[in-house]
């Protein structure tokens, strides 16, 4: 066998504190090392073709190449040993970048362990065998998880490239939290008049299925194969014979039922229609207040509907499909800031978060686009705006800053003045940020034009007095205690990954922060890609952003599932068990251990042996450490080749 | 070629590819500073982890093994991490009956974002080791370090 | 350099005379320099060289300004105190970087309306190592110790622990920004060592002797005297020696903590020299 | 030491300002069967002056309080004055620091064992007795008497050192009061500060922030604050003629939660103290008395209009002549 190694400078990440060209020269003594030396950028185009050069030169079988993490590169690399002829299998990688040269500063000892993680990539080498993919068909399909702006975006994008789309949407309508804005930031234009068309386009869009008032149950298989289970939950109204008269939202007698959609602005029934432009546009009954579960007398509704599609007796339904890529688009929700005592904790009816306000400003809101104070319904003169209500708080674990409260904030601002010339506004804040296009001029306008108030500082206490609520807060700027008799507060509350985003995660079987936002597969290469090949990411479940950047990366989700499901064949990957049947004895461990059961019992002249089904092993090598005999081997990682590093360590 | 006598002891880990190594790479990227010790393996899952690897590698002469997986819920491959957890808590307490000390093997579990917290756990780790010294064995296990000889 | 087309106006928006830099207005002042490099004294850096070499307190020169809104010195930045802002942190165990001067502890600090200096502006000053300015403002003396500031700092610091610190700081270098808070501690303290417990009308005696306020809380006298609220004689108590002795070593110094950590290892050393011997 | 028995430190204020508190302490704590052991020999704690000049000389006087509870066998200790609950607990918690405890032992040159604590007997009360034991030992509920809890800044906070209810929002003084049948209004100022132990030094100080408290409780149309700091209760009370001669234009009692606690429990009036405060608390009763009178003249209309209703029902269903009975009884009743 005939070994190159190639070290990589990677410019002074790698050079800066590892001495590349003695690694190298160690690298050289190495067995079967033919050829070793040190390159400036192995990942560039020139370091590609010397690796190139380099193998057809001195005939080599096999490469390692010792420079930042396979995570990234090895796929590069690989392509570039197969460009040169050889299997890509024949390749190893050494993380001399990430876990030698940028986390210490010893030069001798950055040298030593550089040098050893290649003597492991070698020994491992010489174990390698040439392993061929094979190929599988691709399920035309894919599922967007989630039905807001970013979901929108990327099933409208499939779709129209031909893809056939299922989207599932855990509320009765489409839209998300964008459907309840009154107004978008920086141009002010109205929000359901530039997303209801979209919603409209998904309703009747031919290749996208709408399961809205769903979830998802489960998903198994793999990219190309996913099985999906989705949850059709009960809406206690017939979707295929309501009409959406909204008859029965009129009638209904349980007035007090909390309104999810307005977020308790007003009261609602229990029988809604979200919204007046919702997609669908159905009823369905909140069984938690409607009187006919609770009380079991009632069905004023069911007398009432004209096409009779009220059915009481609805359980949730099941839907099996097979999809290719699952995009998950869900979103964000608002954190539960009544930790905030301080702010009154909820108890005050006058303090209300910012989303309640925007529903107070929509003419389709619970207000009809009146600002009402919700403990005496007058009409408020002075509103305070609080800031970074849980965004950059330590003390309540939300070190973060959530992004688009600060536009959001000046656009309230903005439509308080128009909608209440002689109101005045305060915003109490830290930082404004408002990087985007059009963004600061944005901002500058609602302080110059719209005479704006705009304190430097945070909000200490909100307490009633009489009426009024005296917001006591401090202006850093001219350096005192300030304090405002204001008729309405308004929380900018922060925000966090949507409720439930974990539990899909696990789902997904993709990775999640702490506060439940999805993992991508590079914060800054990967950002709709997750680790998990098949499943992509748009909109503020990866990170909050605002709509540009959610509607952004739901056509980036959607291009990269398009890129993926366009082939109809995709390699499967070689890296998967194997069984040698003269060691097998037919335990049936291996069968039992494999969460994808992958492998089944096949009778071989008479005896039982275990034979796995390639296209579903995963190469998680659960089998392998299973096996008593050890007749099951990963490919790539056989138990020969790990312990070949491991051997490559404790023999010096 | 092996480790810097009096500055490095060694420190092999089993690292999940998914997020153990993932949380390393982070801790890179991060430029969290660690001790050099420890060399990586990198494995497609806790679970494809063989207790019978880290008595080898302990046999072996390594004065310390470290393996890490997905948090509990989070293995990409669903189940991986809870064979590992299981097999690894058996081997944890069999190690005194090879006349192994039990604090030279730990296994602990790391996401792909927790680079910080991945620093911590090898500064940690590491100290304890140089804490314990290098390997020797107790001297009722006279056929492990003829065992060990051999290997050497 | 060519003036880029569109772009003909410089960023100070004037027209640009052809072939000028459009950065550049033609004519302006060169960007003033520190050319004969003098010491960097604190609040002269654009005074002129003759102010800044005179080390009199002639009248050029402003005393050290303690009255908010009088003047702005100008503050020379790398006259910064880096080893007043370690010795507030070690006393106080904050790390004052992590303030980010959100204005909560203003916000929310009962005194604000007293102080010359607000709590975030303290917190500032500590920042930038301004040492004079935060021992000898009226801040650190007003606070109540209410602890509101640390209760609702988003950064969890413990900004009450480091008013605290800046105030034990301004005792022990004798700067007494506000001499009744100084003198009611005096006479609290003095009343305790005295009687072992704090006597109230040993405490405004004494009070109205520091400061000569004769006539403080006069008026309440009839409200509580008839009903035995307020006690002539001290309730001394038999330790009250004991008590007084621990006020007298703090004055002395005893608890130091770089006496005391000396002592620690100094123990330390005896006890494991001691213990080398029991053993072997 | 039994669950039922504390030793007690009544902090020196009990012996001047806040005689009435120290009283009414002892009595309610005697109803509840809760044994005090008074610390022998106990000294100040320092309050606020000696933390102000060094937490280790604050945290030495509290150490000789507890050494002193050590020498008559007392682990638990229990005070009244939250000034007082917190230099002692501060002290405890800034000892378990090996450097902070030896400094303090340079200046009491007396060990300390370790496993001591302190409640505030408010805590006691709420926590270790329970509101239910105190509802049944109230035989004069304060039915009709309007009352704002106030707790001082000091009870709560800070939070990870008090570890007692909510920092922002406390409970416990509110429930408390309501199992005395008072009727309790939410006062948002209610960890505001007072002025605390700047009323001497610094003049303007408690007319500016006890005055909005006593502004706000007066606007709320509140008979009484009820407090458990002799600090707040001396700037609210005692002070309240200098705040109303600054321009407070409502007079508000303050007495202690545990003088209420007496007078509910049946107490005399030795142990109530009620005349040791300084603003008269007896408007305040007459116009519960009135209250009271009012809302049993209305329970006992909604009763007979209830009953009226029912008989009448009853009427419709039965034979017609119960009707003329029921009507005469409304008639008599009317």
């Amino acid at each position: 066998m005939r070994i190159g190694v190639f070290i990589c400078h990677c410019g002074s990440n790698i050079a800066g504190t590892v001495d590349c060209a003695s690694v190298a020269s160690v690298a050289s003594t190495y067995p079967d090392v033919a050829y070793a030396t040190d390159i400036m950028y192995a990942c560039a185009e020139p370091g590609q073709d010397a690796i190139i050069a380099a193998i057809k030169e001195h005939r080599l079988t096999g490469v390692v190449v010792a420079s930042c993490t396979p995570r990234m590169h090895e796929p590069t690399f690989r392509k570039t040993v197969e460009r040169a002829g050889l299997n890509r299998y024949m390749f190893e990688m050494a993380n001399i970048r990430e876990h030698v040269s940028w986390i210490g500063k010893d030069m001798e000892a950055n040298t030593n362990k550089a040098s050893e993680l290649v003597r492991m990539a070698v020994s491992k080498l010489r174990l390698n065998r040439e392993l061929k993919p094979k190929s599988f068909p691709v399920t035309k399909r894919l599922l967007v998880v989630g039905g807001g702006v970013a979901g929108i975006q990327a099933a409208l994008d499939a779709a129209d490239a031909g893809l056939e789309v299922l989207m599932v949407e855990k509320q009765p309508t489409i839209g998300g939290k964008m459907a309840k804005l009154d107004k978008t930031f920086p141009t002010v234009d109205c929000s359901s008049c530039i997303l209801g068309p979209r919603m409209v386009d998904v309703a009747q869009h031919p290749n996208i299925t709408l399961y809205a008032y769903s979830e998802v149950e489960s998903i198994s298989g793999y990219v190309g194969n996913f099985d999906v289970k989705i949850r059709k939950k009960a809406a206690y109204v017939d979707w295929s014979k309501c009409t959406g008269c909204g008859l029965c939202t009129e009638k209904c007698p349980s007035k007090k039922s909390y309104d999810r959609f307005n977020e308790g602005v007003g009261p609602t029934t229990a029988i809604i229609i979200p919204f007046p432009q919702a997609i669908p546009k159905k009823a369905s009954i909140e069984r938690e207040y409607c009187r006919q579960f609770n009380t079991g007398k009632c069905g004023v509704c069911a007398k009432v509907c004209p096409t009779g599609a009220i059915n009481y007796e609805m359980q949730d339904e099941f839907i099996d499909a097979k999809v290719g890529g699952i995009v998950a688009a869900t979103g964000y929700d608002l954190m539960d800031w009544t930790v905030y005592q301080e702010y009154g904790g909820g108890r005050y009816p006058d303090v209300v978060t910012s989303l309640q306000y925007e529903r107070m400003l929509s003419a389709s809101g619970p207000t009809g686009g009146h600002i009402k104070r919700p403990s005496d319904g007058e009409e408020p003169k002075d509103v305070v705006f609080i800031q970074c209500v849980g965004s950059r708080d330590v003390s309540i674990g939300r070190p973060y800053c959530s992004g688009f409260c600060c536009m959001y904030t000046a656009k309230q601002a903005i439509l308080t003045k128009d909608h209440i010339p002689d109101s005045h506004s305060y915003v109490f804040y830290m930082d404004i940020r408002s990087p985007g296009k059009g963004y600061d001029e944005f901002t500058r306008r609602v302080q110059e034009e719209y005479q704006a108030r705009y304190i430097r500082g945070r909000v200490s206490m909100v307490y009633p007095k009489g009426k009024k609520l005296i917001v006591r807060g401090a202006d850093t700027l001219m350096g005192t205690q300030v304090e405002v008799e204001a008729d309405l507060v308004v929380l900018a509350v922060g925000a966090e990954a949507a409720k439930g985003a974990p539990h899909l995660a696990e789902k997904l079987r993709i990775s999640y922060d702490s506060y439940g936002f999805f993992m991508e597969g590079h914060p800054k290469l990967r950002p709709v890609e997750t680790n998990t090949a098949g499943v992509f990411l748009a909109g503020a479940c990866q990170g909050l952003k605002d709509i540009p950047s959610s509607v952004a990366q739901g056509s980036a989700a959607a291009a990269k599932a398009l890129a993926l499901l366009s082939r109809d064949m995709l390699d499967s990957d070689p890296q998967i068990a194997a069984v040698n049947v003269n060691r097998c004895v037919g335990c049936r461990k291996c069968i039992e251990v494999c969460p994808f059961k992958a492998i089944q019992e096949i009778d071989l002249r008479g005896q039982p042996k275990a034979e796995v089904i390639e296209t579903v092993c995963q190469g998680c090598g659960l089998c392998n450490a299973t096996c008593p005999q050890g007749a099951i081997q990963l490919s790539h990682f056989t138990d020969n080749q790990l312990l070949a590093e491991v051997e490559a360590l404790c023999r010096f | 070629m092996s480790v810097l006598k009096e500055k490095e002891l060694r420190v092999i880990g089993f690292l999940c590819n998914w997020c153990s190594y993932g949380g390393a790479d982070t801790a890179g990227v991060g430029r969290f500073a660690q001790p050099t010790d420890l060399r990586i393996v990198r494995v497609p899952c806790s679970g494809r982890i063989n207790p019978l690897f880290v008595l080898k590698a302990l046999l072996g002469g390594a004065d310390g093994v470290l393996v890490s997986g997905c948090h509990p819920r989070d293995c990409h491959y669903a189940e991986g991490n809870f064979y590992a957890r299981r097999r690894l808590e058996v081997l944890k307490g069999f190690l005194p009956v090879l006349g192994i000390d039990p604090r030279r093997f730990e296994y602990t579990w790391v996401s792909a974002s927790e680079g910080q917290r991945w620093q911590h756990v090898v500064t940690t780790f590491t100290a304890n080791i140089h804490a314990l010294g290098p390997a020797s064995f107790s001297p009722e296990a006279r056929e492990l370090q003829i065992l060990n000889a051999a290997a050497r | 350099m060519q003036p880029c087309g569109r772009l003909g106006r410089n960023l100070r928006g004037s027209r640009t005379a052809e072939g000028v830099p459009c950065h550049r207005r033609p004519g302006s002042a060169p960007v003033f320099a520190n050319p004969q490099g003098l010491s960097p004294v604190r609040g002269e850096a654009n005074a002129p060289a003759f102010v800044r070499k005179c080390k009199k307190q002639c009248a050029f020169k402003l005393r050290n300004v303690t009255k908010r809104g009088e003047c702005m010195e100008t503050v020379l930045l790398n006259g910064r105190d880096d080893a007043f802002i370690r010795a507030v942190e070690e006393s106080s165990g904050q790390v004052v970087a992590r303030c980010y001067q959100c204005g909560n502890c203003t916000a929310g600090c009962p005194m604000s309306f007293a102080y010359d200096y607000s709590v975030s502006q303290v917190m500032r000053l500590i920042q930038a190592g301004q040492k004079d300015a935060v021992l000898s403002s009226k801040a650190v003396w007003l606070c109540a110790a209410c602890n509101t500031c640390s209760q609702r700092c988003p950064n969890e610091i413990n900004v009450a622990g480091v008013m605290d610190a800046c105030r034990q700081m301004a005792r022990r270098e004798k700067k007494f920004a506000v001499r009744a808070m100084r003198a009611f501690v005096d006479a609290f303290l003095d009343s305790v060592k005295f009687n072992g417990r704090s006597h109230e009308v040993g405490i405004m005696a004494l009070y109205m002797l520091y400061t000569g306020r004769v006539w403080t809380d006069v008026e309440l006298a009839p409200k509580v005297l008839p009903k035995g609220k307020m006690p002539l004689l001290p309730h001394r108590i038999k330790g009250r020696s004991e008590v007084a002795a621990i006020i007298d070593r703090y004055k002395q110094g005893l608890s130091d903590p770089e006496r005391v950590r000396a002592r620690l290892a100094k123990d330390a050393g005896a006890e494991s020299g001691k213990g080398k011997e029991a053993v072997s | 030491m039994s669950k039922a028995t504390f030793g007690y430190f009544p902090g020196c204020s009990g012996l001047g300002t806040s005689l009435e508190y120290e009283r009414s302490t002892r009595a309610v704590c005697r109803e509840l069967g809760l044994t005090l052991w008074d610390i022998p020999d106990w000294n100040c704690c320092g309050s606020t002056p000696a933390h102000t000049v060094d937490p280790v000389l604050s945290s030495a006087l509290s150490a000789r309080v507890f050494a002193q509870g050590e020498t008559a066998g007392i682990r638990d200790v229990v005070t009244p004055c939250p000034s007082c609950l917190s230099n002692l607990r501060n002290a405890l918690e800034h000892m378990e620091d090996e450097l902070f405890a030896a400094r303090v032992e340079a200046l009491t040159e007396r060990p300390l064992e370790a496993g001591h604590s302190v409640k505030s007997v408010l805590q006691v009360i709420v926590e270790d007795i329970g509101l239910d034991k105190v509802k049944e030992r109230v035989r004069r509920p304060l039915v009709g008497l309007r009352a704002v809890p106030y707790y001082g800044c000091l009870m709560t906070r800070p939070e990870k050192i008090m570890r007692f209810d909510d920092p922002e929002n406390p409970q416990s003084l509110d429930l408390l009061l309501q199992a005395l049948g008072a009727e309790v209004l939410p006062f948002p100022l209610k960890v505001d500060c007072c002025g605390g132990s700047l009323g001497i030094p610094v003049r303007e100080s408690v007319p500016r922030l006890s005055g909005r408290i006593l502004e706000l409780a007066g606007e709320l149309g509140a008979d009484v604050i009820v407090v458990a700091c002799p600090l707040c209760q001396m700037n609210l009370d005692l002070r309240q003629g200098q705040i109303r001669a600054k321009g407070l234009d409502y007079t508000v009692p303050v007495p202690y939660f545990t003088q209420l606690m007496a007078y509910a429990f049946g107490l005399g009036d030795e142990e109530a103290a009620f005349k040791l405060l300084a603003e008269d608390i007896s408007p305040a009763f007459s116009c519960m008395q009135r209250r009271a009178g009012e809302i049993k003249a209305e329970e006992a209309r909604v009763a007979a209009l209830a009953a009226q209703k029912a008989a009448a029902k009853a009427g419709r269903t039965g034979s017609g002549q119960s009707q003329a009975k029921s009507a005469g009884a409304a008639g008599g009743e009317a």
